[in-house]
Protein backbone atom coordinates (compact mmCIF):
# COMPACT_ATOMS: atom_id res chain seq x y z
CA UNK A 1 0.00 0.00 0.00
CA UNK A 2 2.76 2.40 0.81
CA UNK A 3 4.24 1.82 -2.65
CA UNK A 4 1.31 3.70 -4.19
CA UNK A 5 1.98 6.59 -1.80
CA UNK A 6 5.67 6.53 -2.69
CA UNK A 7 5.36 6.46 -6.46
CA UNK A 8 2.53 8.96 -6.71
CA UNK A 9 4.78 11.60 -5.13
CA UNK A 10 7.45 10.87 -7.74
CA UNK A 11 4.84 11.09 -10.48
CA UNK A 12 3.66 14.47 -9.23
CA UNK A 13 7.20 15.82 -9.07
CA UNK A 14 8.09 14.60 -12.56
CA UNK A 15 4.81 15.98 -13.91
CA UNK A 16 5.49 19.40 -12.42
CA UNK A 17 9.01 19.49 -13.87
CA UNK A 18 7.76 18.55 -17.34
CA UNK A 19 4.88 21.05 -17.27
CA UNK A 20 7.21 23.83 -16.16
CA UNK A 21 9.72 22.94 -18.86
CA UNK A 22 7.00 22.98 -21.48
CA UNK A 23 5.92 26.41 -20.33
CA UNK A 24 9.46 27.76 -20.45
CA UNK A 25 9.83 26.45 -24.01
CA UNK A 26 6.54 27.62 -25.47
CA UNK A 27 5.19 30.71 -23.71
CA UNK A 28 5.88 34.24 -24.91
CA UNK A 29 5.23 36.57 -21.97
CA UNK A 30 8.29 37.06 -19.76
CA UNK A 31 6.44 36.73 -16.47
CA UNK A 32 4.61 33.63 -17.71
CA UNK A 33 8.01 32.06 -18.37
CA UNK A 34 9.14 33.03 -14.87
CA UNK A 35 6.02 31.44 -13.39
CA UNK A 36 6.62 28.22 -15.33
CA UNK A 37 10.21 28.26 -14.08
CA UNK A 38 8.93 28.50 -10.49
CA UNK A 39 6.61 25.53 -11.07
CA UNK A 40 9.52 23.46 -12.42
CA UNK A 41 11.60 24.53 -9.42
CA UNK A 42 8.92 23.27 -7.04
CA UNK A 43 8.85 19.95 -8.86
CA UNK A 44 12.63 19.57 -8.64
CA UNK A 45 12.55 20.24 -4.90
CA UNK A 46 9.79 17.66 -4.45
CA UNK A 47 11.83 15.08 -6.35
CA UNK A 48 14.92 15.76 -4.21
CA UNK A 49 13.04 15.40 -0.93
CA UNK A 50 11.33 12.28 -2.27
CA UNK A 51 14.73 10.67 -2.94
CA UNK A 52 15.47 10.76 0.79
CA UNK A 53 12.07 9.55 1.95
CA UNK A 54 11.79 6.17 3.64
CA UNK A 55 8.23 4.85 4.10
CA UNK A 56 6.95 4.33 7.59
CA UNK A 57 9.47 6.59 9.30
CA UNK A 58 9.18 9.96 10.98
CA UNK A 59 10.72 13.43 10.75
CA UNK A 60 14.43 13.80 11.61
CA UNK A 61 13.81 15.84 14.74
CA UNK A 62 14.57 13.87 17.86
CA UNK A 63 12.38 14.50 20.85
CA UNK A 64 10.87 12.32 23.54
CA UNK A 65 8.83 10.23 21.13
CA UNK A 66 11.90 8.59 19.57
CA UNK A 67 14.11 6.39 21.76
CA UNK A 68 17.72 7.49 21.47
CA UNK A 69 18.95 3.98 20.72
CA UNK A 70 16.73 3.51 17.66
CA UNK A 71 17.38 6.74 15.80
CA UNK A 72 18.79 5.13 12.68
CA UNK A 73 15.72 2.95 12.23
CA UNK A 74 13.19 5.68 13.02
CA UNK A 75 14.02 8.80 10.97
CA UNK A 76 14.16 9.65 7.26
CA UNK A 77 17.33 10.81 5.51
CA UNK A 78 18.19 14.37 6.70
CA UNK A 79 20.67 15.17 3.92
CA UNK A 80 18.27 15.82 0.96
CA UNK A 81 16.08 17.95 3.22
CA UNK A 82 19.03 20.14 4.14
CA UNK A 83 19.94 20.57 0.48
CA UNK A 84 16.38 21.44 -0.53
CA UNK A 85 16.07 23.97 2.27
CA UNK A 86 18.83 26.08 0.75
CA UNK A 87 17.62 25.36 -2.78
CA UNK A 88 14.20 26.90 -2.12
CA UNK A 89 15.67 30.17 -0.84
CA UNK A 90 18.04 30.34 -3.81
CA UNK A 91 15.10 29.63 -6.11
CA UNK A 92 13.14 32.67 -5.00
CA UNK A 93 16.23 34.90 -5.23
CA UNK A 94 16.76 33.69 -8.80
CA UNK A 95 13.08 34.31 -9.55
CA UNK A 96 13.45 37.89 -8.29
CA UNK A 97 16.46 38.41 -10.56
CA UNK A 98 14.50 36.87 -13.46
CA UNK A 99 11.56 39.22 -12.92
CA UNK A 100 13.74 42.33 -12.61
CA UNK A 101 15.69 41.51 -15.79
CA UNK A 102 12.43 40.79 -17.60
CA UNK A 103 10.85 44.06 -16.47
CA UNK A 104 13.87 46.13 -17.48
CA UNK A 105 14.15 44.40 -20.87
CA UNK A 106 10.45 44.79 -21.58
CA UNK A 107 10.60 48.48 -20.73
CA UNK A 108 13.46 48.87 -23.16
CA UNK A 109 11.76 47.05 -26.04
CA UNK A 110 8.29 48.27 -25.21
CA UNK A 111 6.78 44.81 -25.15
CA UNK A 112 6.69 41.84 -22.81
CA UNK A 113 7.13 39.41 -25.70
CA UNK A 114 10.41 37.51 -25.45
CA UNK A 115 10.64 37.13 -29.22
CA UNK A 116 11.14 40.88 -29.55
CA UNK A 117 13.97 41.09 -27.04
CA UNK A 118 16.67 40.87 -29.66
CA UNK A 119 19.26 42.47 -27.37
CA UNK A 120 19.16 39.46 -25.10
CA UNK A 121 19.89 36.99 -27.91
CA UNK A 122 23.29 35.48 -28.27
CA UNK B 1 -14.40 4.34 16.01
CA UNK B 2 -11.11 6.01 15.31
CA UNK B 3 -11.11 4.80 11.72
CA UNK B 4 -14.57 6.16 11.05
CA UNK B 5 -13.58 9.46 12.61
CA UNK B 6 -10.47 9.91 10.48
CA UNK B 7 -12.25 8.78 7.32
CA UNK B 8 -15.06 11.27 7.76
CA UNK B 9 -12.57 14.02 8.59
CA UNK B 10 -10.54 13.29 5.51
CA UNK B 11 -13.64 13.14 3.34
CA UNK B 12 -14.70 16.59 4.49
CA UNK B 13 -11.23 18.09 4.04
CA UNK B 14 -10.61 16.56 0.63
CA UNK B 15 -14.06 17.48 -0.64
CA UNK B 16 -13.68 21.08 0.48
CA UNK B 17 -10.26 21.33 -1.07
CA UNK B 18 -11.58 19.97 -4.36
CA UNK B 19 -14.46 22.45 -4.43
CA UNK B 20 -12.10 25.35 -3.73
CA UNK B 21 -9.78 24.09 -6.46
CA UNK B 22 -12.61 23.93 -9.00
CA UNK B 23 -13.42 27.56 -8.23
CA UNK B 24 -9.74 28.40 -8.54
CA UNK B 25 -9.67 26.96 -12.05
CA UNK B 26 -13.05 28.24 -13.22
CA UNK B 27 -13.20 31.66 -11.61
CA UNK B 28 -14.00 34.41 -14.09
CA UNK B 29 -12.15 37.22 -12.38
CA UNK B 30 -9.05 37.64 -10.24
CA UNK B 31 -11.07 38.28 -7.11
CA UNK B 32 -12.86 34.93 -7.42
CA UNK B 33 -9.52 33.19 -7.60
CA UNK B 34 -8.12 35.14 -4.65
CA UNK B 35 -11.07 34.10 -2.49
CA UNK B 36 -10.70 30.51 -3.70
CA UNK B 37 -7.00 30.58 -2.76
CA UNK B 38 -7.90 31.86 0.70
CA UNK B 39 -10.42 29.05 1.18
CA UNK B 40 -7.96 26.45 -0.08
CA UNK B 41 -5.24 27.61 2.31
CA UNK B 42 -7.70 27.57 5.22
CA UNK B 43 -8.66 23.98 4.45
CA UNK B 44 -5.02 22.95 3.93
CA UNK B 45 -4.17 24.35 7.35
CA UNK B 46 -6.69 21.93 8.81
CA UNK B 47 -5.16 19.21 6.64
CA UNK B 48 -1.73 19.95 8.15
CA UNK B 49 -3.09 19.62 11.69
CA UNK B 50 -4.78 16.39 10.59
CA UNK B 51 -1.47 15.02 9.30
CA UNK B 52 0.25 15.95 12.56
CA UNK B 53 -2.54 14.08 14.38
CA UNK B 54 -2.11 11.00 12.20
CA UNK B 55 1.66 11.00 12.68
CA UNK B 56 1.24 11.48 16.41
CA UNK B 57 3.90 14.19 16.78
CA UNK B 58 2.86 17.53 18.24
CA UNK B 59 6.00 19.14 16.83
CA UNK B 60 4.49 19.21 13.34
CA UNK B 61 1.83 21.72 14.44
CA UNK B 62 4.44 24.48 14.09
CA UNK B 63 4.07 24.17 10.33
CA UNK B 64 0.30 24.66 10.53
CA UNK B 65 0.69 27.77 12.69
CA UNK B 66 3.14 29.55 10.41
CA UNK B 67 1.16 28.44 7.36
CA UNK B 68 -2.04 30.01 8.63
CA UNK B 69 -0.42 33.36 9.49
CA UNK B 70 1.56 33.65 6.28
CA UNK B 71 -1.22 32.55 3.95
CA UNK B 72 -3.32 35.36 5.38
CA UNK B 73 -0.44 37.72 4.62
CA UNK B 74 -0.20 36.50 1.03
CA UNK B 75 -3.91 37.00 0.44
CA UNK B 76 -3.59 40.45 1.99
CA UNK B 77 -0.85 41.29 -0.55
CA UNK B 78 -3.07 40.14 -3.43
CA UNK B 79 -5.96 42.17 -2.03
CA UNK B 80 -3.82 45.29 -1.73
CA UNK B 81 -2.79 44.76 -5.32
CA UNK B 82 -6.39 44.41 -6.50
CA UNK B 83 -7.21 47.55 -4.56
CA UNK B 84 -5.03 49.53 -6.94
CA UNK B 85 -1.90 50.13 -4.91
CA UNK B 86 1.67 49.05 -5.63
CA UNK B 87 2.10 49.92 -9.25
CA UNK C 1 -6.00 2.40 7.36
CA UNK C 2 -3.79 5.38 7.90
CA UNK C 3 -1.79 4.45 4.83
CA UNK C 4 -4.91 4.33 2.69
CA UNK C 5 -5.83 7.81 3.87
CA UNK C 6 -2.32 9.13 3.19
CA UNK C 7 -2.36 7.65 -0.31
CA UNK C 8 -5.72 9.26 -0.99
CA UNK C 9 -4.43 12.64 0.24
CA UNK C 10 -1.33 12.40 -1.95
CA UNK C 11 -3.29 11.37 -5.03
CA UNK C 12 -5.74 14.26 -4.58
CA UNK C 13 -3.01 16.82 -3.94
CA UNK C 14 -0.78 15.55 -6.75
CA UNK C 15 -3.56 15.62 -9.30
CA UNK C 16 -4.51 19.13 -8.26
CA UNK C 17 -0.90 20.33 -8.42
CA UNK C 18 -0.29 19.05 -11.94
CA UNK C 19 -3.65 20.39 -13.13
CA UNK C 20 -2.83 23.77 -11.58
CA UNK C 21 0.62 23.71 -13.23
CA UNK C 22 -1.04 23.24 -16.63
CA UNK C 23 -3.58 25.95 -15.80
CA UNK C 24 -0.74 28.41 -15.08
CA UNK C 25 0.29 28.14 -18.73
CA UNK C 26 -3.16 28.43 -20.27
CA UNK C 27 -5.15 30.81 -18.09
CA UNK C 28 -5.68 34.13 -19.87
CA UNK C 29 -5.19 36.63 -17.05
CA UNK C 30 -1.67 36.94 -15.65
CA UNK C 31 -2.96 37.78 -12.16
CA UNK C 32 -4.85 34.48 -12.11
CA UNK C 33 -1.69 32.67 -13.18
CA UNK C 34 0.16 34.22 -10.22
CA UNK C 35 -2.57 33.15 -7.80
CA UNK C 36 -2.58 29.61 -9.19
CA UNK C 37 1.22 29.45 -8.80
CA UNK C 38 0.69 30.34 -5.15
CA UNK C 39 -1.69 27.41 -4.89
CA UNK C 40 0.90 25.05 -6.41
CA UNK C 41 3.52 26.08 -3.92
CA UNK C 42 1.17 25.88 -0.93
CA UNK C 43 0.12 22.33 -1.89
CA UNK C 44 3.81 21.51 -2.26
CA UNK C 45 4.18 22.59 1.35
CA UNK C 46 1.53 20.07 2.45
CA UNK C 47 3.28 17.41 0.41
CA UNK C 48 6.62 18.18 2.07
CA UNK C 49 4.98 17.66 5.45
CA UNK C 50 3.58 14.33 4.21
CA UNK C 51 7.15 13.32 3.37
CA UNK C 52 8.22 14.10 6.95
CA UNK C 53 10.18 17.23 6.11
CA UNK C 54 8.78 19.94 8.44
CA UNK C 55 11.71 22.33 7.93
CA UNK C 56 11.24 22.32 4.18
CA UNK C 57 7.48 22.70 4.61
CA UNK C 58 7.91 25.84 6.72
CA UNK C 59 10.33 27.36 4.22
CA UNK C 60 8.16 26.58 1.23
CA UNK C 61 5.07 28.01 2.97
CA UNK C 62 6.73 31.31 3.85
CA UNK C 63 8.40 31.68 0.45
CA UNK C 64 5.54 30.52 -1.72
CA UNK C 65 2.77 32.30 0.11
CA UNK C 66 4.32 35.73 0.50
CA UNK C 67 7.68 36.44 -1.09
CA UNK C 68 7.31 34.84 -4.53
CA UNK C 69 3.73 36.07 -4.91
CA UNK C 70 4.81 39.60 -4.04
CA UNK C 71 7.70 39.57 -6.51
CA UNK C 72 5.47 38.45 -9.36
CA UNK C 73 2.73 40.93 -8.45
CA UNK C 74 5.32 43.72 -8.60
CA UNK C 75 6.46 42.53 -12.02
CA UNK C 76 2.91 42.39 -13.36
CA UNK C 77 2.29 45.92 -12.12
CA UNK C 78 5.26 47.11 -14.15
CA UNK C 79 4.63 45.16 -17.35
CA UNK C 80 0.93 44.42 -17.63
CA UNK C 81 -0.91 41.61 -19.35
CA UNK C 82 -0.03 42.20 -22.99
CA UNK C 83 2.01 39.83 -25.11
CA UNK D 1 2.02 26.47 -33.38
CA UNK D 2 5.35 25.06 -34.49
CA UNK D 3 6.84 26.20 -31.20
CA UNK D 4 4.11 24.50 -29.18
CA UNK D 5 4.47 21.24 -31.08
CA UNK D 6 8.27 21.27 -30.89
CA UNK D 7 8.12 21.99 -27.16
CA UNK D 8 5.62 19.18 -26.71
CA UNK D 9 7.87 16.75 -28.56
CA UNK D 10 10.90 17.71 -26.45
CA UNK D 11 8.89 17.42 -23.24
CA UNK D 12 7.50 14.02 -24.28
CA UNK D 13 11.01 12.74 -24.99
CA UNK D 14 12.18 13.96 -21.59
CA UNK D 15 9.10 12.43 -19.98
CA UNK D 16 9.97 9.08 -21.52
CA UNK D 17 13.50 9.43 -20.13
CA UNK D 18 12.10 10.27 -16.68
CA UNK D 19 9.68 7.33 -16.82
CA UNK D 20 12.61 5.07 -17.60
CA UNK D 21 15.00 6.52 -15.00
CA UNK D 22 12.88 7.27 -11.93
CA UNK D 23 11.65 3.67 -11.33
CA UNK D 24 15.30 2.63 -11.17
CA UNK D 25 15.54 4.49 -7.85
CA UNK D 26 14.25 1.62 -5.81
CA UNK D 27 12.54 2.14 -2.51
CA UNK D 28 15.06 1.91 0.30
CA UNK D 29 14.31 0.26 3.60
CA UNK D 30 17.38 1.39 5.56
CA UNK D 31 19.53 4.51 5.75
CA UNK D 32 22.79 4.16 3.91
CA UNK D 33 26.14 5.90 3.71
CA UNK D 34 26.27 9.53 4.70
CA UNK D 35 22.65 9.67 5.84
CA UNK D 36 23.19 6.76 8.22
CA UNK D 37 26.29 8.39 9.63
CA UNK D 38 24.50 11.72 10.20
CA UNK D 39 21.51 10.02 11.84
CA UNK D 40 23.53 7.77 14.10
CA UNK D 41 26.15 10.25 15.31
CA UNK D 42 24.56 13.64 14.67
CA UNK D 43 22.96 14.22 18.03
CA UNK D 44 26.02 13.16 20.02
CA UNK D 45 28.50 15.11 17.94
CA UNK D 46 26.64 18.37 17.52
CA UNK D 47 24.20 18.37 20.43
CA UNK D 48 21.35 19.38 18.11
CA UNK D 49 18.02 17.57 18.26
CA UNK D 50 17.09 18.72 14.78
CA UNK D 51 19.27 16.69 12.43
CA UNK D 52 18.49 18.88 9.42
CA UNK D 53 19.86 21.94 11.19
CA UNK D 54 22.88 19.89 12.27
CA UNK D 55 23.59 19.01 8.63
CA UNK D 56 23.05 22.56 7.35
CA UNK D 57 25.04 24.41 9.99
CA UNK D 58 27.64 21.97 11.28
CA UNK D 59 28.41 19.20 8.80
CA UNK D 60 27.80 21.20 5.62
CA UNK D 61 28.47 24.62 7.07
CA UNK D 62 30.94 25.52 4.36
CA UNK D 63 28.33 24.79 1.68
CA UNK D 64 25.87 27.01 3.52
CA UNK D 65 28.46 29.80 3.55
CA UNK D 66 28.78 29.49 -0.22
CA UNK D 67 25.01 29.45 -0.57
CA UNK D 68 24.73 32.64 1.45
CA UNK D 69 27.25 34.20 -0.95
CA UNK D 70 25.04 33.18 -3.91
CA UNK D 71 22.06 34.79 -2.20
CA UNK D 72 24.10 37.92 -1.61
CA UNK D 73 25.08 38.10 -5.30
CA UNK D 74 21.46 37.71 -6.45
CA UNK D 75 20.07 40.37 -4.12
CA UNK D 76 22.95 42.74 -4.89
CA UNK D 77 22.27 42.34 -8.60
CA UNK D 78 18.58 43.15 -8.10
CA UNK D 79 19.30 46.24 -6.00
CA UNK D 80 22.04 47.41 -8.37
CA UNK D 81 19.90 47.07 -11.49
CA UNK D 82 17.00 48.89 -9.91
CA UNK D 83 19.33 51.69 -8.81
CA UNK D 84 21.01 52.05 -12.20
CA UNK D 85 17.80 51.83 -14.23
CA UNK D 86 15.08 53.37 -12.06
CA UNK D 87 11.55 52.35 -12.93
CA UNK D 88 9.40 54.63 -10.83
CA UNK D 89 6.68 53.78 -8.39
CA UNK D 90 3.33 55.20 -7.45
CA UNK D 91 1.77 53.64 -4.39
CA UNK D 92 -1.73 54.51 -3.34
CA UNK D 93 -2.99 54.96 0.20
CA UNK D 94 -3.85 51.62 1.82
CA UNK D 95 -7.39 50.89 2.84
CA UNK D 96 -8.30 50.96 6.52
CA UNK D 97 -8.22 47.18 6.90
CA UNK D 98 -4.72 46.87 5.48
CA UNK D 99 -3.45 49.84 7.48
CA UNK D 100 -4.83 48.40 10.72
CA UNK D 101 -3.42 44.94 10.01
CA UNK D 102 -0.03 46.43 9.23
CA UNK D 103 -0.04 48.06 12.64
CA UNK D 104 -1.16 45.06 14.70
CA UNK D 105 0.22 41.97 13.01
CA UNK D 106 3.99 42.62 12.50
CA UNK D 107 4.95 41.99 16.11
CA UNK D 108 3.43 38.47 16.41
CA UNK D 109 4.80 37.43 13.02
CA UNK D 110 8.25 38.74 13.96
CA UNK D 111 7.95 36.70 17.16
CA UNK D 112 7.33 33.62 14.99
CA UNK D 113 10.51 34.30 13.04
CA UNK D 114 12.58 34.85 16.17
CA UNK D 115 11.15 31.63 17.62
CA UNK D 116 12.15 29.66 14.53
CA UNK D 117 15.67 31.05 14.65
CA UNK D 118 16.19 30.63 18.39
CA UNK D 119 14.78 27.09 18.46
CA UNK D 120 16.54 25.98 15.28
CA UNK D 121 18.31 23.16 17.12
CA UNK D 122 15.23 21.92 18.97
CA UNK D 123 12.22 22.05 16.64
CA UNK D 124 11.54 22.46 12.91
CA UNK D 125 12.77 25.78 11.65
CA UNK D 126 16.15 27.40 11.40
CA UNK D 127 17.91 30.36 9.92
CA UNK D 128 16.38 30.22 6.45
CA UNK D 129 12.67 29.90 7.36
CA UNK D 130 13.03 32.34 10.24
CA UNK D 131 14.74 34.87 8.00
CA UNK D 132 12.02 34.66 5.36
CA UNK D 133 9.30 35.04 8.00
CA UNK D 134 10.97 38.19 9.34
CA UNK D 135 11.34 39.52 5.78
CA UNK D 136 7.61 39.04 5.24
CA UNK D 137 7.06 41.15 8.35
CA UNK D 138 8.91 44.02 6.70
CA UNK D 139 6.86 43.40 3.60
CA UNK D 140 3.68 43.75 5.64
CA UNK D 141 4.88 47.08 7.00
CA UNK D 142 5.57 48.26 3.45
CA UNK D 143 2.11 47.11 2.33
CA UNK D 144 0.49 49.21 5.01
CA UNK D 145 2.11 52.50 4.07
CA UNK D 146 2.18 54.60 0.93
CA UNK D 147 5.82 55.59 1.39
CA UNK D 148 8.75 53.78 2.94
CA UNK D 149 11.02 55.67 5.30
CA UNK D 150 14.40 55.73 3.64
CA UNK D 151 17.03 55.14 6.29
CA UNK D 152 20.07 54.53 4.20
CA UNK D 153 22.79 52.21 5.33
CA UNK D 154 21.13 50.32 8.14
CA UNK D 155 19.98 47.28 6.18
CA UNK D 156 23.31 46.75 4.36
CA UNK D 157 25.09 47.17 7.70
CA UNK D 158 23.07 44.33 9.28
CA UNK D 159 23.62 42.25 6.16
CA UNK D 160 27.38 42.60 6.10
CA UNK D 161 27.65 42.22 9.88
CA UNK D 162 25.77 38.91 9.69
CA UNK D 163 27.93 37.61 6.84
CA UNK D 164 31.08 38.69 8.64
CA UNK D 165 30.04 37.03 11.88
CA UNK D 166 29.35 33.76 10.04
CA UNK D 167 32.92 33.76 8.74
CA UNK D 168 34.40 34.84 12.06
CA UNK D 169 32.56 32.10 13.95
CA UNK D 170 34.02 29.64 11.48
CA UNK D 171 37.52 30.96 12.05
CA UNK D 172 36.97 30.78 15.81
CA UNK D 173 36.71 27.03 15.25
CA UNK D 174 40.07 27.04 13.45
CA UNK D 175 41.71 28.93 16.32
CA UNK D 176 40.47 26.70 19.12
CA UNK D 177 39.80 23.29 17.60
CA UNK D 178 41.78 23.35 14.37
CA UNK D 179 38.76 22.94 12.11
CA UNK D 180 36.63 25.41 10.19
CA UNK D 181 33.14 25.71 11.73
CA UNK D 182 33.90 23.17 14.43
CA UNK D 183 30.99 23.52 16.80
CA UNK D 184 31.95 21.22 19.64
CA UNK D 185 34.50 23.48 21.32
CA UNK D 186 31.80 25.49 23.07
CA UNK D 187 30.45 22.33 24.66
CA UNK D 188 27.41 20.64 23.18
CA UNK D 189 25.28 20.66 26.32
CA UNK D 190 22.29 18.42 26.89
CA UNK D 191 20.33 17.86 23.68
CA UNK D 192 16.85 19.25 24.13
CA UNK D 193 17.66 22.25 26.30
CA UNK D 194 17.76 25.75 24.89
CA UNK D 195 21.46 26.26 25.64
CA UNK D 196 22.88 23.39 23.66
CA UNK D 197 24.31 22.58 20.29
CA UNK D 198 27.51 24.58 20.68
CA UNK D 199 27.86 27.04 17.83
CA UNK D 200 24.60 26.11 16.06
CA UNK D 201 22.29 28.77 17.60
CA UNK D 202 24.83 31.54 16.97
CA UNK D 203 25.27 30.62 13.32
CA UNK D 204 21.50 30.27 12.93
CA UNK D 205 21.12 33.84 14.17
CA UNK D 206 23.72 34.99 11.62
CA UNK D 207 21.97 33.14 8.77
CA UNK D 208 18.57 34.46 9.82
CA UNK D 209 19.75 38.07 9.96
CA UNK D 210 21.43 37.69 6.59
CA UNK D 211 18.40 36.20 4.82
CA UNK D 212 15.98 38.66 6.42
CA UNK D 213 18.05 41.74 5.56
CA UNK D 214 18.66 40.58 2.00
CA UNK D 215 15.01 39.98 1.17
CA UNK D 216 14.01 43.19 2.93
CA UNK D 217 16.59 45.02 0.84
CA UNK D 218 15.14 43.54 -2.34
CA UNK D 219 11.62 44.66 -1.42
CA UNK D 220 12.85 48.08 -0.39
CA UNK D 221 14.52 48.42 -3.79
CA UNK D 222 11.26 47.36 -5.45
CA UNK D 223 9.43 50.04 -3.55
CA UNK D 224 11.94 52.86 -3.76
CA UNK D 225 13.25 52.52 -7.30
CA UNK D 226 13.20 56.19 -8.15
CA UNK D 227 12.64 57.91 -11.43
CA UNK D 228 9.56 59.56 -12.84
CA UNK D 229 6.19 57.89 -12.19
Amino acid sequence: MSTAFYWSIAGTAAGLILVGLWGVLTRKHVLRIALAFTVADTGANLLLVWSGYLPGRTAPVIDGSIPASEITSAVVDPLPQAMVLTSIVIGVAVAALFVVVGVLASRRTGSADVRRMKELRW
Amino acid sequence: MSNTFTSILFGLLGGGLLLAFIRLLKGQHGTDRAVALDTATLISTNLLVFIAFLEGRSMLIDVAMVYSVLSFLGVLAIARYLDGGLR
Amino acid sequence: MTETLMTAIVLTLGGMMVAAGIAVLFVRDLLSAIIITGFVSLSASVMFLLMDAPDVAITEASIGAVLATMIFLWGRGKIGDDG
Amino acid sequence: MIRTLAGLVIVLILGAVAAAVIPEMQMREELQGVGYSYASRGMDETGSSNLVTAVIVAYRGLDTLGEVVVLFCASTAVVLMLTLYPIGVKASEPSRIVAFTAKVLPAPIMLFGVYFIAHSHLSPGGGFPGGTVIASTFLLVMLGSSSVPDRNGRLPAIESLAGLSFGLLGFWGIMTAGQFLNNAFLGTGTPGSIISGGLIPLISIAIGAKVASEFSGVFKAFRNSGGEA
